[in-house]
């Protein structure tokens, strides 16, 4: 039993801080930490500056490219990642279709994809959701029905993450109307540009633009884009959404927040006109969430420890998303609290880094609001909190 | 003892119930919040001719004669609308805080014109850095002549652009005065911003504005006690809006988990869910009551009394609204996030309502710091 | 709208007052307001001397006996009762079987039970839950076989409340074993000393004994003991439960604990040496749940104004119930913990009023972590808060 | 990093598990409880020949040299089983004490009789009034001769009665020191009362105990840093044992869940149910995170972090204690508040140890005050 890094980890924390304090631009760097808007650029620059270095692949082994890194290696350069405001990396190519394709793709498939997914040159959207099926993904009816060497893809997909940015899509679609409902369904990878493709903005509950809704009206798809088998793809969707949890309790971004947090109270006046940092109950409020972090910390380098032994995956990941989700939505929300009437404002434009205007309230105040009611999102996205409290069920009580 | 509405009352309701539903959908909302002004004229003067404007008004200044229980009704109807027209600025905070505190000549100059719908008026007060401490201003009136010149700043002044005149707290020899003060007047500048809840807001400068004595409103340097009070008839009034808008959240929340399927049944069937929903309808049911007390004790004669029972109005709605609220959001799923359904709106006006005018942890300790002198 | 009772409702405050401070005899006073263990004849004296004075049964119309209060009558009395240190009298014969010989009984039956209730004659026991049915109750087993003009009844019930005080038992009873569960259910009262009856004790997880186990073995029970008609007794025990709910809430005793808790914060030292009631968290702790209550009183008053106008009672009895369980729970945990370390002695003999041992810690606090533990039952009995969410869905979801 | 136990450490932790299992059932810890002394003195010569008593101690007095992780594995198995011996009281905050900061005389004569089995220790440092402040106590030792007397209270002693020689605290003209004191002298009286959780506790009265200035452990005037330290010892230890006693109470709950059937079905097939066990297992597996971080800060040169570590232990251990007991309860229904069901005994237990050496408020307040040097 050793909670510490080994000396060789900790060398390694070193190389990627002296890796990220020189390489990430500053303009980006500054974006992140104050939580401005985000381009696709900012992104992608990111992305091809960690590809050039061989580290963009962080979670795959080194026959595809990876870096080959260890489970504690991949931990601590997301967490340096986390801390410096490097850019959240979009997950749906590295860490989604990635391990698909690396363990259910045809050679060929593989040679064509992962490449470009490492360049950044094919920035992948997830094609899961459907406006009638969120939690009951099953019960999907995006239909792809095959004509000679293609499949005619008809229906809607939802809530695609920056599928604006995308130019590639993984799609689980219906290939089998008769078979019970997780038997008919495929693993279909679609180019963006195909015609019959429609993408339009939703807009969020804090006004910005980050999901989409993908349209299909007789998308022509090349039968070569199926993974694997037809009918089998629910067992891929599965390893999929089975395999990610390296980075699903968010510790490295929450605990950067949480030192943000701090800065403001201790910037904000209390009621009593002195830093709200010093007021009990703020504090309090502050402390508790801390030491639920450092719970989760723990819990999740256990999590981390058990997977580089190949030890079976428990319930952990449900839990790390669970407890996760909630840090990052009490974070967002005692940030906005501490703005006190300075959260009232709704200051879209300052959102820009050029922007020029006068800021009401304080510089740091303006994206607080929008995260809090943005953050809600944590506990519904990624199989919701109730999805996830029914997996630990089933696991431990077997309802 | 009596939990009635009288039958004046309740037709008040009534009527700004449906005059809501019929006239204030969500679309014309958004349409609303979305213009330039963040308010409809239109609205105001159909609040007016309904007859809400003067309600909560002295009768022998055009108003009803109404008292804390009619604002209540007024403000929770408007809660279940999410209305955005200035209600709270102009009737509760201004026209209260003249009639209780204004002369003759300035009750008889705005109050008609408050209750016809001609009229909008803010109160100016708190600055950047105040947070939520009523006294930690620093914006300045100084005599000179027979007037007064002010200086200094207000900050997230409530429909601030909106208001043709504003009430303006500042800094007096003998402590912090009250001035009445045209919004057009030179000296004031005022910046309009949207907020998170569709309402507006405005930071208010003042540089060199030049008031007569007759702006006064109160005696000089006796004003802090009088903020207090209206302040104290907006918390109240807010949570009473709280529970308006908390109301039709859930009746959105259950029409959703009656309809919404998923595993091929309404995602009402699982037992979870309807848990959830039932510790929404305690919260609700618990503020409700919290709201009458509040409302109730506006009236009393004891201050510590009256503190008291709004701090604790405060705390109990505002806990209420963020589990209301998030767990709305929750049970939606995807969609409670998004622009486009009223969930995320209400949800955001619940927000902004348990921050303003002091937020759970503040009346929290005014409540328990009171509590000092027991047993 | 009017939050205040009338000038005659304080008016009849100030009779209440009066006539408990005359008649309530003092050492049962103290060991109510102390927490100190209660016998039989504390609670008999104070049933007969309200009995006396023709208040004994405050929720009876006048016609069977009671003083023709109306709701908000009964309430101040209730609270008053509860404020002054009155034992809580037993429900089961003045509020919960009452209502039903009221309602269903032969005129015989009114005859002979009612006097006997109001004058202490007759305690009575519920016997409701068994081994097997709790929140189930309409699962019972508890059979009675009609043979000539009595039933033999074989079964056990458990869970009941004083029952080795009491002489009397209304029983749900199964008449008919073919029939759905709840239509072969009836409601039979039983005389205690009917040979075949063995009461047991339960011990509580404070070491107190409070409930019973009581077995039924042939016992023969004259068919005139059943009420209204066999098999119907489902529909009696449904309207018992739906019956009582002016108290449900135990505003008056929960006001009375908060008071007390208070006493106990000012006195107890906290870990700075100021009085406990002068520390931030303890005090805000005492604020939230003196909110929590004053909103439970208005929302009581409301149910109770509601009543006052025979409006149908909506999921408002539910919510008294869990609120205020809810809330006691809270208060008694509070005083625990105002203890610190002196929460740790168990002192079953001082909690007799002539104990005469030296007590560890401070006298206030010997019943203290006995009764948070005892409070557990609070969210469980009288239909769990589960089961109490159960109705209120019920009622607003239809599910 | 490495979350695994060594092969030793996994050896002691099977052993111990077995032992409680089978020789320290339900029934047999009842008896026990219920006897005069409160401890079994056959249980505790079994801990010692399996080596349990040994495994935290020095070598070179008979120890087996452990470290804070194999006091982690016997608490956490001793919570398991509600095991109610004298094993903290005596090994971890009596010999660990002399082990750190006694004599070599008093190691040489005190551990290797702790390690055998054959004496216990106790701690007496709180007082009537010190709440959870170690600096407060009011018991004096003056100088006598070469020798010291000691007049005070001491209150609520962990296992006091059982222990042999008892660590006293006591203020000297240099601040605060430590005396090992036979327990039988004169000028010591002791009173037993059995706690809540079937432990035992002890007022200890010491008038004109008279002792030599052997008796001093380390130095004069310098014991508070030591004290602190041998709590926050006993804090992580006790968080360990909430642990295990959490492990058996979700055991016991998810067992009763899937059998007790109402509605004709098994109760654990309510949604809202499970999602309640779902969540104490989430408290439970936080809650074993911190015990492992506490123990692992134990040795933290900087004792600000070490302290960081042990409030946050204790906050979140006690939030998590306080929810798992509480619905083991609940979810049990009635036989979860009588005497009769293991449940309600665990929920005691867990009880206490969130009030014992400070609970969650005043570890909060010391986390929380902590912060004040940042960022």
């Amino acid at each position: 039993m050793d909670l510490n890094f080994t000396a060789a980890d900790e060398a390694f924390r070193g190389e990627v801080r002296a890796f990220i304090d020189k390489k990430l631009p500053p303009d980006i760097r500054r974006k992140v930490l104050e939580g401005q808007r985000m381009v696709k650029d900012d992104y992608y620059r990111w992305h091809v500056i960690l590809h050039e270095q061989g580290w963009i692949a962080a979670n795959w082994p080194k026959e595809f490219g990876g870096p080959g890194w260890t489970a504690a290696q991949q931990h601590i350069f997301e967490e340096e990642c986390a801390d410096a405001g490097a850019p959240i990396l979009s997950p749906f190519g590295l860490r989604m279709v990635a391990p698909v394709i690396m363990a259910f793709a045809s050679p060929e498939q593989q040679q064509y994809y992962l490449p470009r997914i490492r360049s950044g040159e094919h920035w992948w959207c997830q094609g899961y959701s459907e406006p009638g099926s969120g939690s009951d993904l099953a019960s999907l009816r995006t239909r792809a029905e095959r004509v000679g060497d293609k499949y005619i893809v008809n229906g809607q997909k939802t809530w695609t993450t920056l599928g604006h940015h995308g130019n590639w899509i993984f799609c689980l679609v219906r290939t089998n109307a008769e078979a019970r409902k997780q038997e008919g369904i495929s693993f279909l990878l679609i180019d963006m540009k195909t015609p019959g493709i429609t993408v339009r903005p939703i807009i969020m509950i804090d006004g910005e633009h980050e999901v989409n809704e993908v349209w299909f009206e007789n998308v022509e798809v090349p039968v070569g884009n199926l993974i694997g088998e037809e009918n089998n793809g629910w067992t891929y969707a599965k390893y999929l959404l089975g395999h990610e949890r390296t980075n699903i309790a968010e510790v490295g971004r929450s605990k950067r927040r949480l030192k943000r947090l701090k800065e403001i109270a201790a910037k904000q006046p209390g009621s009593d006109g002195k830093p709200l940092l010093q007021d009990v109950r703020f504090r309090d409020r502050i402390a508790q969430v801390e030491i639920e972090l450092m719970a989760l910390e723990i819990t999740n380098l256990r999590v981390i420890s058990a997977d580089m032994e190949g030890r079976a995956p428990g319930p952990e990941a449900s839990l790390l998303k669970i407890r996760g989700s909630e840090i990052q939505q009490t974070l967002t929300e005692l940030m906005m609290q501490a703005l006190g009437h300075d959260a009232l404002p709704y200051q879209h434009a300052a959102m820009e880094p050029d922007f020029s205007g006068e800021v009401i309230g304080p510089d740091y105040g303006v994206p607080l609001s929008g995260q809090y009611f943005n953050f809600r999102k944590t506990t519904i996205y990624g199989g919701s909190n109730e999805i996830q409290r029914n997996i630990i069920s089933k696991m431990i009580l077997g309802f | 003892m009596n939990f009635n509405f009288s039958e004046e009352q309740q037709q008040l309701r009534d009527t700004l119930d449906r005059y809501v539903r019929k006239d204030y959908g969500f679309e014309k909302r958004r349409g609303i919040i979305n213009g330039n002004d963040g308010w409809s004229r239109e609205v105001w003067a159909q609040l007016a001719d309904l007859g809400v404007l003067a309600v909560g008004l002295p009768e022998e200044y055009g108003g009803l004669g109404g008292g804390p229980f009619d604002t209540l009704l007024v403000m929770e109807a408007l809660g279940r609308g999410m209305v955005v027209e200035p209600y709270l600025a102009t009737v509760v905070l201004g026209a209260g805080l003249v009639a209780r505190a204004g002369s003759e000549a300035q009750k008889a100059d705005l109050l008609p014109a408050v209750a016809g719908g001609d009229l909008r008026l803010a109160l100016a007060h708190y600055e950047r850095g105040s947070r939520y401490d009523l006294a930690r201003i620093q914006t300045t009136a100084r005599r000179d002549g027979d007037g007064w010149v002010l200086d200094g700043h207000k900050s997230v002044v409530m429909h601030g652009a909106a208001a043709d005149r504003l009430l303006v707290s500042a800094r007096t020899q003998g402590g912090i005065s009250l001035f009445l003060v045209d919004a057009q007047a030179a000296g004031i500048t005022r910046h309009d911003t949207p907020a998170q809840d569709g309402h507006r807001v405005a930071e208010v400068a003042l540089k060199g504005l030049r008031v007569g004595n007759d702006a006064l409103v109160g005696a000089e340097g006796a004003a802090l006690p009088q903020i207090e009070l209206a302040l104290d008839h907006a918390i109240a009034a807010l949570c009473a809006e709280a529970v308006g808008a908390m109301g039709s959240l859930i009746e959105a929340t259950v029409g959703y988990l009656k309809t919404r399927k998923q595993f091929g049944v309404p995602i009402g069937s699982f037992q979870a869910l309807q848990h959830r929903a039932v510790e929404m309808y305690l919260h609700a049911e618990q503020a409700r009551s919290m709201s009458y007390l509040a409302a109730d004790k506006l009236g009393a004669s004891d201050v510590a009394e009256r503190r008291r029972a709004i701090s604790g109005a405060k705390v109990l709605v505002g806990n209420a609204a963020r589990y209301v609220g998030q767990q709305a959001v929750q049970l939606h799923g995807g969609i409670g996030v998004t622009d486009e359904l009223a969930v995320g709106h209400y949800f955001k006006r619940l927000t902004m309502i348990t921050l303003l005018l002091g937020d759970v942890d503040h009346h929290l300790a005014l409540f328990s710091e009171a509590m000092g002198d027991l047993p």
